[in-house]
């Protein structure tokens, strides 16, 4: 915690970065901080309760945040690996960022109610995380916590629905989208949707229906989770973000196992490594194709 | 009985794929695996024959030769074939199939040697030299040719007097069954 | 509000006798927008052509639609029609009911309703088409060579010749490439050098041609009709302006045992040096990692450095200080023929796929030489002056053993493919040799000659019949020294025995790569190259010296292993396409290509790691003040060919193909069903 | 439970009417092939309507997605062979686009059987036929896919 | 550091001497040998020369063995053994098919995740160590070192040293002090496991390997293989012989470690072999008392 702030401190201090993004206590929990001043830097943490992806914040979107000045960021290795993808599709120059990795042993899933990691406690995504310790930082801070325990809930829900039929598959999506509003919190927390104009919201022609019901819903979340191939970080914000409970990092993480298995690719926090979508080996899987 | 319409899965050299999953028209008959095999001298068939005789489905000419029992699995063809045919490999699984097509054929010392120790292995879970020695002797090996090489072997403590057997001996067993070749296998 | 006409073609009886063409002409005139539908015995007459020319003249139509058979087979004339007519050709479009509709089908009932379908399709298509225009663009008539071998020589000249000028780029201090150093040339054994010189002299005094030798492509920017070439000029040490080509400074200069690239390390050269006697430009250049003053002056000493070519030189052309120095050319075209090089034998590889061969001494045997060595040796202008001599003692070899296929058709070692011209030049080595060492044996290890082409079968005979070459044929499993000779240890497969030779010297006919760092050069110039770095042509058949890339061409061995006839061919071919390009002020394009929306881009350029013909660069939009706001995608219209793989890609859509956009298809999907 | 069970479950009633399937294709190869199947008058069932793009490489998997909501039953996307793409490489990211959206339906429980993908060259018209017949059985068998079109419709006790 | 140990049928009968001399140097190069209990015979090549599944599946009880023991590698002196385990690993490795197969033949977990090391790799390995602890150089001993087949054949398998100019075991006796010559046999084949059915032919290789080494300069051939040794040591006698010249002592590459370690000959087991291995240690044991203070003090 201390090295964390002397560093954000010094960063501010020798002008190496204008602002320090990272998390500080604020009254109903953990809140993301824009630390200007070496005063504001002091009150910088970082403990289990740190679940936002603060990447988002580096979206050329967030006018506000750009407006500031060269900013460092504070990130859990799944973040970096959003950075990663922002820095590869040219949102941010690696140079006008300074990244502070902070090591990791898993977050909460609900950061209010509980305060400590344990395997009933712990964010679904964690477990077997291979990124406790971010990849491609400038400055690597705090003490390797214990690996989060357990498996992932993530993998044995996804390995439940599979193992159903696809109609009792279509059943349950159909249950889970009803619920949504298309509110496009999912979207707007994403450090990956930084479209100026996102095909949702395209009218003439209008490919995604805008209207709230199950239908415009599967072509919106079908195509969410197309655009993030290869891209989303599995941080799982969209579905933390999301007001109607859906659970949206079902389909990230299966996506993201698809893309690693298919195309032996993985959001790796390094910028330099080629999107999966968008180059090709002529030798891939194609079993599907008569 | 295999026919030989080449094509036809029941091809000597379909066999020999279905069994290693390796290529004998692989071989472009280049002859280099004959030019630095050490047993070449003693073949009347060469490796790249027996390569060339495996894509022609030639069976009978390959199995009713001493040739295939020659090779050493020396590896020297296969680490020098210059289109990765792992001819070794593949006379192995000739000699598997020459077998399984008439054990008779096999010449007599050889087989009788490779029986006599994996009946060691099979009995004692290793294999117990002396005891391979003598029953090699017994089942067709040349009698006395090495009776003179036996004290020589003792008086320097080579040779075990008395089998010791493991104690997972029953496993082996059931490996050994486990491989057993399947009649549905014959050819 | 469009305007729509239709017209329904029978077809004689094709499509009339399973389609109701009636029926189709009346459900189309139901559809909102379409102000004129009819159907007509054979639309692609010229009555039937004379009627869509009327009905859009008199109806004002804002589109036409033509039901009949394949776009494949009418749409240039039915788009040639609507010209008449006085619209857009590409406000027209057909509906193909013959192909895929009457000729398949034969339920009348089904048969119709679906070309009524598909019909509608088109129509509301059609009404979302724009009017295009063809894409012109500047063409600038000049050309750029890279590589100065023979090939870059022949389309240099020719392309001169045609009146353009030429703008040739070689990497070494001279032109002339690999054929400078053979000796004599298969199948008519003329001397190489007797018929190449010339034409490198007229290189270098022809008008048109303007020559970098010592030089480097740094960067290209542009497109076909406007390349940017940046040319780095490397630093010769010397005053060209000044220099007259005396060679007093490679006399003079101490350090002359460094091993001659020209002569393939058989012979040995000054750190000052012109790398042979008739270089093209008879220009020394000064090796600084062997040049005593450059090593010093590297050491950082202190102590008076050599200057000894410096005392020598009269016209005082030496420049230590003499640095790098680059210029930039403007060219419309550009021919890529960088040549080849050997496989290297040796333990250490470039590639990891290549290991070496070990059974052959990793290349530690003195007396174990490749074919450029042995071409060296044969050479008049050669080390030893053309004299058959070994390189370990300088004694004449009385058998030598030539072995084919070294590194080529070996995927174990090697690489798969055949490296074409060994045969031939095996040959015609063992025939040198022969003329050269009457007495002389040579023994050729073979698994196939490969001899295809004018006289070079013959060739390969007169080698085996006239000149008492032993062939053999077989791979040579091993061989190693055993005091004087080396044992080559092989296996005859015809006859089927062991052979073992005790030669004196051996050649290796190694397998033809292309040159390292071409792959480099094929990323500048975004042309796609296979897996051994041979730049790819644009079709293997119809295209032979295009490559990807419009406006970029290739020639000779660094497109596939070549002999000197295909690769002047070659040659003589990709200068016939460039004159082609540079004969038009401009040149024209189809204008169905990719649009950027840059309001709506968001710069993650998705579209540009898909594109693979670089067509996406990147634009600056800046507010008045000149500051940055954004980066977007920008669509080279030169240079798209129309895929659409980036609109697809594009997660925002914010790329349309023109002729195919969103709108378009979003209608025909919609119209597909008539719910 | 069974497919056949499962599938009715998310379409209704099967094998109803005849299916409707739209075609995504490419101008160069399937277009041209099937081009070749009518001039070889092959015959083939009708309930195809194929819409020509330039290039797999311009298949938007939005299309498919708009097919099903415009009442299509089933959808087939068919280009060049791999190496044969008459551009360089549109197949190429076609396959890896839709390896990954075929990924996304099955997990959402689209049943794949109802989308077709084909490589078929200018000179396969035969194979054409066989894609599209292939293609309207196993969709007809699966029935009517009333089950996206009314997904704008309140969920009822059936679905 | 600690090692699984897999000494296969050979070591415990006519090569003992080679398991022994292992074990003798094993302490001093602070290799601690675990040797797999209740292991079984690799198969050797009569399974593989008569049965595939046999031979693969008889060598992977052996590696499942070393896996539930917890090593991570698996060092099998005997290059036979070696090849038969190595080869095993890579098959299964490179097949899902036949690695299911064999899981359920052996009926125990078997993840094949140990790495299978040779005598040559192990001892290469540890050259450094062997050079430090050298009390006696082998000072001007010229060792011809033989690789024979399995110990780099197949390429693809073994891939510890390179298969047509392979180097560990001159390092190995150069660490030792020991002057290795440059020969060509070094790779060719003695007639491995033709010893007993097919003479003839291993008379021929053998003495081919032995007067090359001894043309070579060799004073003695170091080996890594039981086969190896006794075709060329037992089977020494019969070879014809040119007069004049000496029968070639054979080593087994452990035993000439073994030696520079300053080792009792006898501990070594020397006395085991057929052809005298006297001329050797008259060789080196000058050298020995004058070298073995120096080395005290370094």
């Amino acid at each position: 915690m201390q090295e964390l702030r002397e560093l954000a401190k010094k960063l501010l201090l020798e002008g190496t970065v204008k602002v320090v993004i990272g998390y500080a206590e604020g009254r109903r929990g953990v809140l993301p901080i824009f630390a200007v001043t070496p005063g504001e830097a002091g009150r910088l943490i970082f403990d289990p309760r740190c679940v936002q992806n603060l990447a988002t914040y580096l979206s050329p979107r967030r006018e506000q945040v750009v407006a500031l000045g060269r900013p460092a960021v504070v990130v859990k290795g799944c973040d970096a690996r959003a950075v990663a993808g922002m820095i590869r599709e040219s949102q941010r120059s690696r140079d006008d960022l300074v990244l502070i990795g902070v090591r990791c042993g898993g977050v909460l899933a609900d950061p209010v109610s509980a305060v400590e990691v344990s395997e009933a406690t712990v964010a679904a995504r964690c477990p077997g995380c291979d990124a406790r310790v971010p990849k491609h930082v400038d400055h690597l801070v705090g003490p390797l916590p214990p690996a989060p325990p357990g498996t992932s809930a993530l993998d044995a829900r996804i390995a439940e629905l599979e193992a159903l039929s696809p109609g009792e598959r279509f059943a349950f999506w159909r249950s889970e989208l009803e619920k949504c509003v298309r509110c496009n919190a999912c979207r707007e927390i994403c450090p990956m949707c930084f479209c100026v104009r996102c095909v949702a919201d395209k009218a003439q022609p209008q490919w995604i229906e805008s209207s709230p019901h199950a239908r415009g819903n599967f072509a919106w979340h079908m195509t969410r989770a197309l655009h993030q191939a290869g891209r989303c970080a599995v941080c799982g914000e969209c579905e933390r973000a999301c007001p109607a409970g859906i659970p949206l990092n079902l389909l990230n993480r299966k996506i993201a196992r698809v893309v690693a298995e298919r195309f032996g690719y993985s959001a790796s926090g390094d910028p330099e490594s080629p999107a999966p979508i968008g180059t090709y080996r002529p030798e891939d899987g194609e079993e599907f194709i008569l | 009985m295999s026919s030989h319409h080449p094509g036809n899965r029941h091809t000597l050299a379909a066999e020999v794929r279905e069994a290693t999953g390796l290529n004998a028209a692989g071989c472009y008959q280049c002859g280099k695996c004959s030019a630095g095999c050490p047993m070449a001298g003693e073949m009347s068939l060469k490796p790249h024959d027996l390569m060339r005789l495996t894509q022609n489905d030639e069976r009978d000419r390959l199995f009713g030769d001493e040739s295939i029992w020659l090779c050493l699995t020396c590896e020297t063809c296969t680490a020098r074939c210059p289109n990765e045919c792992d001819s070794a490999r593949i006379i192995d699984a000739l000699r598997e199939l020459a077998l399984r097509h008439d054990p008779e054929r096999a010449p007599r010392k050889i087989r009788a040697f490779h029986q006599a120790f994996l009946d060691q292995i099979r009995s004692h879970g290793r294999v117990f030299e002396l005891g391979l020695i003598l029953q090699y002797k017994m089942t067709g090996g040349p009698l006395f040719q090495d009776a003179l090489a036996a004290p020589g072997m003792l008086a320097r403590g080579k040779l075990a007097l008395s089998p010791r057997r493991i104690k997972g001996i029953k496993e082996i067993r059931r490996i050994f069954e486990a491989c057993e070749p399947r009649p549905g296998e014959e050819t | 509000m469009a305007r729509i006409g239709v017209f329904v073609c029978h077809c004689g009886e094709n499509i009339a006798r399973t389609v109701d063409t009636a029926r189709v002409a009346a459900a189309m005139r139901d559809l909102p927008g379409v102000v004129y539908a009819a159907d007509y015995n054979y639309m692609c007459s010229s009555p039937g052509q004379a009627m869509i020319r009327q009905v859009i003249a008199e109806q004002g139509l804002s589109g036409v639609v033509v039901a009949a058979c394949s776009p494949h087979m009418h749409e240039k004339t039915f788009r040639g029609a609507a010209a008449g007519g006085g619209i857009n050709p590409f406000l027209c479009e057909m509906a193909n009911i013959r192909e895929q509709c009457s000729w398949i089908h034969q339920d009348r009932e089904q048969a119709t309703g679906k070309a009524i379908d598909i019909t509608r399709m088109i129509v509301e298509k059609v009404k979302r088409n724009a009017p295009l225009s063809t894409i012109r663009i500047p063409v600038v008539r000049r050309a750029l060579v890279i590589g100065g071998g023979i090939a870059g020589i022949q389309a240099a000249l020719d392309i001169a010749d045609g009146g353009r000028e030429v703008v040739l780029v070689e990497k070494d201090p001279s032109i002339g490439g690999r054929m400078s150093q053979l000796s004599e040339t298969f199948p008519t054994l003329d001397c190489s050098q007797c018929i190449l010189t010339p034409r490198m002299v007229e290189v270098s005094q022809h008008p048109r041609i303007r020559l970098y030798a010592y030089s480097e492509v740094e960067s290209v920017e542009g497109c076909i009709g406007d390349f940017k070439v940046k040319i780095r000029r490397k630093a010769r040490a010397i005053d060209e302006s000044r220099c007259n080509g005396c060679g007093a400074c490679q006399e003079a200069c101490p350090n002359k045992r460094i091993a001659s690239e020209f002569n393939q390390g058989l012979g040995k050269r000054a750190a000052i040096y012109v790398p042979f006697p008739q270089a093209v430009p008879n220009l020394p250049v000064i090796d600084r990692e062997k040049c005593s003053y450059f090593r010093g002056k590297a050491r950082g000493s202190k102590k008076d450095l050599c200057g000894k070519c410096v005392a020598v030189c009269g016209p005082q052309a030496i420049r230590f200080d003499q640095e790098d120095s680059f210029v930039t050319e403007n060219v419309g075209a550009i021919v890529v023929a960088t040549g080849y090089r050997l496989y290297d034998i040796g333990k250490e590889q470039d590639d990891k796929r290549l290991k070496g061969y070990g059974e052959y001494g990793y290349g530690t045997i003195p007396d174990v030489i490749d074919g450029l060595q042995f071409e060296r040796l044969a050479s008049a202008s050669g080390p030893t002056s053309g004299a058959i001599r070994r390189p370990s003692d300088g004694k004449e070899p009385k058998t030598v053993v030539f072995l084919q296929c070294i590194g080529s058709r070996d995927p174990a070692k090697g690489i798969e493919y055949c490296s074409k011209i060994c045969c031939m030049y095996v040959a015609k080595h063992a025939m040198l040799y022969r003329h050269k060492v009457h007495d002389g044996q040579a023994v050729v290890f073979y698994m196939d000659i490969r001899a295809g082409g004018k006289g070079y079968d013959e060739f390969v005979r007169r080698a085996i019949e006239e000149d008492g070459a032993r062939y053999v044929r077989g791979r040579v499993s091993r061989m190693y020294r055993d005091g004087e000779i080396i044992k080559v240890l092989g296996y005859d497969t015809l006859n089927g025995s062991p052979v073992t030779i005790d030669a004196d010297l051996v050649v290796l006919a190694t397998a033809m790569r292309p040159q390292p760092g071409i792959e480099g050069l094929a990323q500048k110039l975004s042309v796609s190259y296979d897996k051994h770095g041979f730049i790819n042509e644009a079709h293997p058949k119809l295209r032979p010296v295009e490559t990807n890339t419009a406006g970029v061409y290739v020639a000779g061995a660094c497109q596939a292993p070549r002999d000197i006839p295909d690769s002047v061919a070659m040659a003589s071919a990709a200068a016939a396409k460039v004159l082609g390009l540079l004969s038009n002020e401009e040149l024209e394009r189809e204008p169905t290509i990719a649009v950027v929306n840059a309001d709506l881009c968001a710069g993650c350029f998705h579209c540009e790691r898909v594109c693979g013909y670089g067509a996406i660069s990147h634009r600056e939009i800046r507010d008045r003040s000149g500051s940055l706001i954004k980066v977007v995608a920008e669509v080279n219209p030169g240079v798209c060919w129309g895929c659409g793989t980036c609109q697809a890609a594009c997660p925002s859509k914010s790329i349309e193909l023109a002729g195919f956009t969103d709108d378009q298809i979003y209608a025909a999907i919609n119209a597909f069903a008539d719910l | 439970m069974s497919e056949a069970a499962s599938t009715s479950t998310e379409t209704g009633q099967a094998g109803a009417i005849e299916p409707r399937i739209v075609a995504f294709v490419c101008n160069w190869c399937t277009y041209t092939g099937a081009d070749l199947a009518g001039t070889s008058r092959i015959q083939m069932a009708p309930n195809v309507r194929v819409i020509r793009l330039p290039c797999t490489g311009r298949i938007d998997p939005v299309f498919i997605i708009k097919a099903f909501e415009r009442g299509a039953d089933g959808v087939i996307v068919s280009g060049c062979h791999p190496g044969d793409c008459h551009y360089l490489a549109g197949n190429y990211h076609a396959r890896r686009r839709f390896t990954v959206f075929r990924e996304i339906m099955s997990f959402l429980g689209i049943d794949q059987r109802r989308i077709t993908f084909s490589w078929v060259s200018a000179s396969e018209g035969r194979k054409w036929g066989d894609v599209v017949n292939e293609a309207v059985a196993r969709v007809r068998a699966l029935g009517p896919f009333v089950g996206y079109r009314s997904l704008v419709e309140k969920p009822n006790a059936g679905a | 550091m600690k090692i699984g140990y897999y000494p296969g049928c050979s070591l415990h009968a006519t090569a003992r001497e080679f398991e022994q001399s292992f074990r003798a140097i094993a302490g001093p190069l602070g290799i601690e040998l675990a040797e797999l209990d209740d292991w079984s015979c690799c198969g050797a090549t009569s399974a593989h020369a008569t049965n595939h599944l046999l031979a693969v599946s008889l060598a992977a009880r052996n590696l499942a063995l070393a896996e539930a023991e917890g090593h991570s590698a698996l060092v099998a002196p005997c290059a036979a053994c070696y090849s038969r385990l190595a080869t095993a690993r890579h098959e299964i490795g490179g097949d899902a098919a036949l690695a299911k197969r064999v899981r359920e033949i052996l009926g125990r977990p078997f993840e094949n995740a140990v790495k299978v090391q040779s005598i040559a790799e192990v001892l290469r390995d540890a050259a450094k160590t062997i050079a430090e602890r050298t009390t006696r150089p082998l000072k001007g001993l010229k060792v011809a070192c033989y690789y024979g087949c399995l110990l780099v054949r197949p390429p693809a398998v073994t891939g510890f040293d390179d298969a047509e100019a392979p180097s560990s075991m001159e390092d190995v006796v150069r660490a030792v002090g020991g002057e290795p010559v440059e020969w060509r046999m070094k790779l060719d084949c003695c007639g491995g496991g033709f010893s007993l059915s097919r003479t003839v032919s291993v008379l021929r290789l053998g003495r081919a390997i032995v007067d090359d080494a001894r043309d070579a300069g060799a004073r003695v051939i170091a080996v890594a293989c039981p086969m190896c040794h006794s075709n060329l040591d037992f089977r020494q006698k019969a070879m014809a012989r040119s007069p004049g010249a000496e029968e070639l002592p054979i080593l087994f590459i452990t035993q000439v470690v073994g030696l520079g370690l300053g080792l009792d000959p006898a501990g070594l087991g020397l006395n085991r072999h057929f052809v005298d291995t006297a001329p050797v240690m008259r060789r080196i044991a000058p050298s020995a008392t004058a070298a073995a203070p120096a080395t005290e003090t370094g």
